[in-house]
């Protein structure tokens, strides 16, 4: 019985104050031909010696590679103090802080966590976090629509440059609501969002448009453009941004003329592990005039009985819990663990922190594409700008390379063939401040090897 | 003291950024970011004194007993975190081939194994992040299982009042209506009410059990059976599943879909407000519509099964493999609990909030029904309390907090006035629930003795009640500078 | 400047206070002539993410191999609590409890350690820890010798089975105050102190003796007739044990008719990882009697001025902040963090949980032993019963067995030849509760292969 | 509440031990332990709930700012804590043979260099355990250099009177007598009084620098001659070494042998007690004789030298090779620091220390030296307030603590009448000094004001100030079961 403090003299004083003679005796409502299964698929208990030593086998089974993916998870460096404090029990073992009083500690942190992503979007008002990122792209459509009251059609532009899982979670997310997803192409040579091919949608009702910084592709998107465009035509815009560029980058609130309406995306690259994918954490910010479509929880600041300051979650009646089926979302949980550790990272870092880490991914990318492309048959794919990631062409099957180069210890990218077949072969690399010399160099050695 | 207000202009933590700033010279100037956002400046000893002090601040299940009905707060082993955070597994990109993901697929499709067999459903997916995403794609099944039949007139789902608030907002996230139907004196839901919803347009109904209330529902097969008469399908909300953990499975009870929060059962943290992870488990009917990624394996090699794979899926509901650290912290528990371990989580957490809810009937707290066996939580109404000295739920809540102890749920389920959910959960002594017991007493009396006193509190916490509706009102949600 | 959160304003705002012009200026009572050298032999500094990157190359350099050697370390499980909560920052951070009312949490925890320790040896005393279990003997040698009033000699009987780590520690630190510490034989059969030997100091004036628990050949000795030798002849008796065992044998307190005077060791068994050797502690236990005799810390619980229990520094009269020259030791900084790891590992496994651990390991230790010694040529040296600890006779040399075994990752235990080269090719095998059936089938392979 | 006090009979942490019970039914009975020990019999949670809650009662540096002088409570980073305790580093045995061994051993040889080189000394040995260890080696190199002349009519260690307790304790344990020598009241010492106590009988002298009234000895190139005159050695106590770090050096003002504290300069935790490291370097003259174990490197691989290789070594000072982690930690920090940030320790240590200074002279506080530098700490004397206010250094300090400070280092050294020694370190933030500076100031107007509630002091922590008394009278120093 691990974690069970039960001995088997208070059982019997338990059992005694209910008047119940054994512990079955309490189950007693439940139909007996329900109780007849077996468990036995379900293997003995281990000690937690047991269990560690499987864990740790397991763990080395998939350690010690040199890793070139991206595509919306990133290798940043985590000062070590983050987690250390993040899982500290009393953020650890916390529940959502519904007993505001008892609860300062993390009220306090989210609205500190709020005040830093609207910095970082510069945008007015931000949630205490949703899922993921492609999760909250979907929320973010759904919320698009609830605001954009003047359009009907609830038809939502999303270029083919969108990380394709973000396309697929926000389809499965939107799909039962009326909601049409509609694609917009890339230009072939540069990799962005093809303007001209916007103006097919001139005299559409049109209720949002996704528009992504970088895109998928690495490749840096003309934001004021594409944001202009819509404000023209009381489109709603949704920017999908990677958080830690926006350090460096244009932010949402001030592409085009007024900023994007919605800024959403994956909170990762601020402090959270890869750990296979998850736990990250969404985030969503917007202007204060939408606040109340906003799904996912709000912190405020108000004050106490004694005029003392305090945190308290707030606009409730947006949320489940109080509205229900007319609720902005149904998320109830969301991510708080994550994002007290983003939150104590961004503190660590500060502007001058995340712009450097940034910059830093950007510079060492930029020396791995140069030296990959001197391979033969190895080139960059698309001409426009890129940040931190770009598609490479290579000479033989994306797949073929990664399992070869995976056999050596190199995990050399992501094979972009298969959500793109129409660009051949290619593979979308990545670059962090993370990324050594000797990386490099043992990647463009096994890949010359393979390639000659 | 916000972060905000300690920085300078200038200070940084000067080891965890590269010594050098790119130029960045090969970016268009327009797309560049002008004036850096405005977020703390501040040294990395100021970072970790600043949120040490701050998580004081804090109750917790490892510094407080915290009896939140509904939620299960029990122990969280800290084996689970430290073994997640082994090189290996912390730095895994989730993009990583087979070659370098046999370990934790391992994991994952042995965890898809466990749950299957503790909930006897036919297969499961790991994919929901929490409890609502659990929600959203068992629902979200139901639907795509009356599309696959071209049975599209069926957009009614059935949920109890006492539903948790998810459960009809998921169901209209699907784009379903929702019917609600009344919930008995007994605490058993009422079933002629059901049979008068129950139709052509009924697409299925979201239940659990034992139900928000914190009793059995007894004729939950006479239910299945009315649902599946008239063609629907039934959804069962793992929130509460710690009651019968190996005792009594949902599948079994003739349930469709289920999710589960592992988050609750299976001892993952809640962490301030998640990550959770909210699996879901099928019937045969549903297995094609399972959301992706699940984990398959041949006997030899582990591996990702998609939409490729799974065409009729309802499609992934994540960028990668859901909450993927918070599935390993559950597997990692759930090794420890073994079969055994399993049946007991509902035995002792039954035990436990039965001899709570005696003990404090026995003092003279009011059951909300007095006549039914409590399951792993209960409910006690202060409605008394209220009218005759007129300290609410809320005002004792608040007290509790000064005793050190963290309130149940309070006004959840709405149905019962002046509710107290309380779910000690299976680890906690029987010295922790006769101090709560003590506790109460105690508070009894204030109010009958200094009942402005029970009303003012907390008084030994940081903060005392806090102004909900200037929160509101003056919506202050993001620090907007010194001036502000 | 990692760690100095000054800006260059502030930095220009303190001199102006200070009223002096740059930082050098505060240097200025220094004579010049002392600040002309170069640092140059120091490498430039590192960001965390670097040094990260160094020390994970390095951990993986020593990591991955199967380890039987024991011989005064020992590689028990530690509850993953154990260290999550003993290095959180109140914890880890925290002073010397002087000032006691902002210290109670790491007050009260080492009278908790106080108390686990004396219930552990059945001893009325126990300080707050010393350096590490060799250290502890030799502060416990000058112990003996100070309480020991009516022997003159400053003679202590210390058995060839004593760790011979401990014998040299201990010699270091006492010898120059006039001890002698004097070595009494095993017996070359059983492995035991020889009690024959002893008959030659039976009319000698012998200030104290040393009995081990196990010895160093992980040998039980005859701990209750030593000690009776011992007690009849007025001479003090030292034990010296592993407190992890003490869980299942007779216990320091218990030997004899009226017990060891002292009982100290190596606390590293009690949740302290490996770690290279270092930090452990050595813990020291004794009869009231003597407790003014004790060195380094030891707490006390008093009441407040509103009469409520509280813990304190307490006996400070015997220690070097206050008795300087006259004080029992120079001990100041011990190894409180150890002992806040050690609080509660114990807490955690209590006296059940040892027991079972210690348990464990002998069984395991039984396994092994017998599979080794299937092995041609492959024996035990000694005839009597040990603990989880064997000295096995080889038929080819320590060191070459040792060498070859570790290229294939099994580290087959400690060299015994080197400290006892009277006893030919001897190799001290060790086993703890995680010892596994794997590990175990590879030593024997490949054992098996080396000497076929 | 004591973790004893909420055992119950047969209760345990089921996961942290062997499922089974072993029969040690090889054993002879009569070595066996009749009756368990009476220790804690309680559930995992309640331990990680006992301790986490106990933990809060602390200050730390994490919570605090903790200016107590001679203790260089400066920031730990916790990268060097995280780092040691990766796999293959937290489980490597002391035994493990050199080819499992040269990462740590590169990591120890690496730290022996930058030690020697930013101390000026020819070699440096790791192995002591804290500054008491280092220094006890210390001493014993110096008898052991004297014995080796046969010299051995040299008896005495010289040391100041303001000397640090472990000093003259250090010597005694190497069998030497203490001659103490006053300082002077600009805070040098008396070298008149030196030249009379030295003579053939002079091993050597102790000497802080700056010293332990925190100025530094200017004259410390004139009592190096006259201690080598009279031939005796010059010992180091490195305690307050973070002031000088890269700006001067020990080897260089003539020392021939130091003792560094890593768990002052180089960062590593105090953890409420310990563990410390005390490296030894020394001048040429003592180099056989530092204590083993030491590390070798060749150019190709690492090992450890010990006995066998170094005869004349003092010998061992531990079972293996000292606090090998901590030794690590220390290693991560200077790594971290590098050359660069060596010196800026010592500079903005000693600018924070000397704009205190300044400014709470300005607001009143009597300097001791008024007329010196500050170096990274300095002594503010109460004795005008203790005489005329009736308010002692100690009532400063438990006041101090009311206001969220720990106190500094109080009545050490004895010399200065109601002293407070303030050491804030360099990552401490101006705003951390101004509060408390301003903290100090209120308790001034306290101690005018309302002086009963500045000597009732502390107010809000867990206990009020202890009867210490009682404690040393009634000894109650373990736990002794329920009935006490
Ligand atoms: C009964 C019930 N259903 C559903 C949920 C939603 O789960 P989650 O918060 O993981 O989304 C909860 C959580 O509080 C619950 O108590
Ligand atoms: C001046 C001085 N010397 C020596 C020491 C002793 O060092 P340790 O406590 O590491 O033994 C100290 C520690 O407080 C000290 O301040």
């Amino acid at each position: 019985m691990p974690f069970i403090p039960h001995t088997e003299q208070e059982v019997q004083q338990m059992l005694a104050t209910i008047g119940v003679d054994s512990i079955d005796d309490l189950f007693d409502e439940i139909p007996a031909e329900l109780t007849q299964f077996s468990l036995e698929g379900i293997p003995e208990g281990l000690t937690e010696m047991e269990v560690s030593g499987l864990m740790h086998q397991r763990a080395r089974q998939d350690a010690g590679a040199h890793c070139f993916i991206g595509a919306g998870a990133y290798d940043h460096h985590i000062p070590a103090a983050v987690w250390e404090v993040a899982t500290r029990g009393e953020f650890y073992s916390a529940y959502t802080p519904y007993q505001a009083e008892a609860s300062q500690g993390t009220l306090q942190l989210l609205y500190e966590f709020q005040s830093m992503m609207t910095a970082l979007m510069d945008m007015d008002a931000s949630n205490a976090s949703l899922y993921d990122g492609a999760s909250a792209l979907g929320e973010a459509m759904l919320m698009a629509v609830r605001s954009n009251r003047k359009s009907k059609s609830g038809k939502i532009l999303v270029p083919t440059s969108l990380n394709p899982a973000y396309r697929d979670a926000a389809y499965s997310i939107v799909k039962n609501q009326g909601i049409e997803m509609v694609g917009i192409a890339v230009d072939a040579q540069t990799g962005k969002t093809d303007l001209s091919a916007l103006d097919a949608y001139d005299n559409e009702d049109i209720t949002a448009m996704v528009i992504c910084q970088p895109n998928f592709f690495g490749v840096l998107e003309d934001v004021d453009a594409l944001t202009a465009w819509a404000e023209q035509r009381n489109i709603m815009t949704v920017a999908v941004v990677n958080p830690l560029i926006m350090s460096v980058l244009k932010p949402p609130g001030q592409w085009g003329s007024n900023g994007a309406d919605i800024a959403c995306g994956e909170g990762q690259p601020l402090g959270i592990p890869l750990s296979s994918g998850g736990p990250y954490f969404g985030f969503m910010c917007c202007r204060e005039k939408i606040v109340r479509q906003m799904p996912g929880r709000i912190i405020g600041r108000t004050l106490d009985l004694d005029g003392k300051p305090g945190f308290t979650l707030t606009l409730q009646a947006r949320e489940q819990h109080i509205r229900r089926s007319k609720a902005t979302s149904n998320i109830c949980t969301n991510q708080g663990l994550m994002v007290t550790a983003a939150t104590i990272h961004m503190a660590m870092l500060g502007a001058e922190g995340l712009a450097r880490t940034a910059g830093a991914s950007h510079q060492n990318h930029r020396k791995l594409v140069s030296r990959l492309t001197e391979i033969n048959g190895v080139e960059a794919v698309f001409s426009s700008p890129v940040f931190h990631e770009t598609v490479l062409r290579l000479p033989i099957a994306t797949d073929q390379v990664l399992t070869r180069l995976a056999d050596d210890d190199v995990l050399a990218g992501y094979n972009l063939s298969k959500d793109y077949p129409e660009l051949g072969n290619v593979l979308l690399v990545c670059s962090t401040e993370k990324q050594t010399d000797q990386g490099v160099d043992i990647f463009v050695e096994k890949l010359k090897n393979l390639l000659s | 003291m916000l972060i905000f207000e300690q920085s300078s202009s200038g200070r940084r933590a000067l080891a965890q950024s590269p010594a050098k700033k790119a130029a960045l010279d090969d970016l268009p100037a327009d797309v560049l970011r002008k004036d850096p956002p405005a977020m703390p400046e501040v040294s990395e000893l100021q970072v970790v004194r600043h949120y040490t002090r701050l998580s004081q601040k804090n109750f917790s299940i490892d510094t407080n007993f915290y009896p939140l009905g509904s939620c299960t707060m029990k122990y969280n082993p800290r084996a689970c975190n430290s073994l997640v955070m082994l090189p290996g597994l912390v730095d895994r990109h989730p993009h990583a081939p087979d070659s370098h993901s046999q370990g934790f697929l391992s994991c994952m499709f042995e965890l898809q194994e466990i749950l299957k067999h503790v909930t006897g459903m036919k297969q499961v997916s790991l994919s929901p992040m929490a409890g609502a995403q659990g929600e959203f794609a068992g629902v979200a099944m139901i639907r795509a299982y009356h599309d696959a039949k071209g049975d599209n007139e069926r957009r009614e789902i059935i949920v109890p009042d006492a539903a948790h608030g998810t459960n009809p907002a998921s169901a209209v996230m699907c784009g379903f209506k929702i019917r609600e139907i009344p919930t008995k004196n007994d605490g058993d839901i009422d079933i002629e009410a059901l049979k008068e919803v129950l139709g052509p347009q009924t697409a299925g109904i979201m239940l659990t059990n034992p139900s928000t209330v914190g009793v059995f529902e007894r004729r939950i097969q006479e239910i299945a059976r009315l649902v599946h008469e008239a063609g629907g399908l039934l959804y069962y909300d793992g929130a509460n599943l710690n009651a019968i953990l190996g005792k009594v499975r949902p599948g079994d009870m003739g349930f469709d879909v289920i999710h589960m929060n592992l988050h609750k059962t299976f001892s993952t943290p809640h962490g301030g407000g998640g990550p959770g992870a909210g699996p879901v488990g099928v019937s045969e009917r549903l297995v094609p519509f399972l959301p992706v990624p699940m984990v398959d394996f041949d006997g030899d090699k582990y591996r990702f099964l998609t939409k490729q794979e799974r065409p009729e899926t309802i499609g992934r509901l994540s960028a990668f493999a859901g909450n993927a650290s918070i599935l390993l912290r559950a597997y990692i528990y759930a090794r420890m609990l073994g079969r055994e371990g399993m049946t007991r989580v509902a035995e002792y957490s039954t035990l436990n909030a039965n001899y709570m809810l005696k003990k404090m009937q026995l003092a003279g707290f009011q059951p909300a029904y007095p006549e039914r066996r409590a399951t792993h939580e209960f409910i006690i109404t202060l409605k008394k309390q209220a009218k005759e000295l007129g300290i609410n739920a809320m005002d004792f809540a608040k007290r509790l907090l000064d005793y050190g102890v963290h309130a149940p749920t309070t006004y959840f389920p709405l149905l019962v006035p002046e509710c107290f959910l309380i779910e000690p959960t299976e680890t906690e002594s029987i010295d922790a629930l006769d101090y709560f017991i003590e506790s109460m007493i105690k508070i009894q009396e204030e109010a009958e003795t200094q009942s402005d006193m029970v009303k003012g509190a907390p008084h030994t916490l940081p903060v005392r009640r806090l102004d909900d509706v200037k929160a509101a009102r003056e919506l202050d949600i993001a620090w907007k500078g010194c001036d502000n």
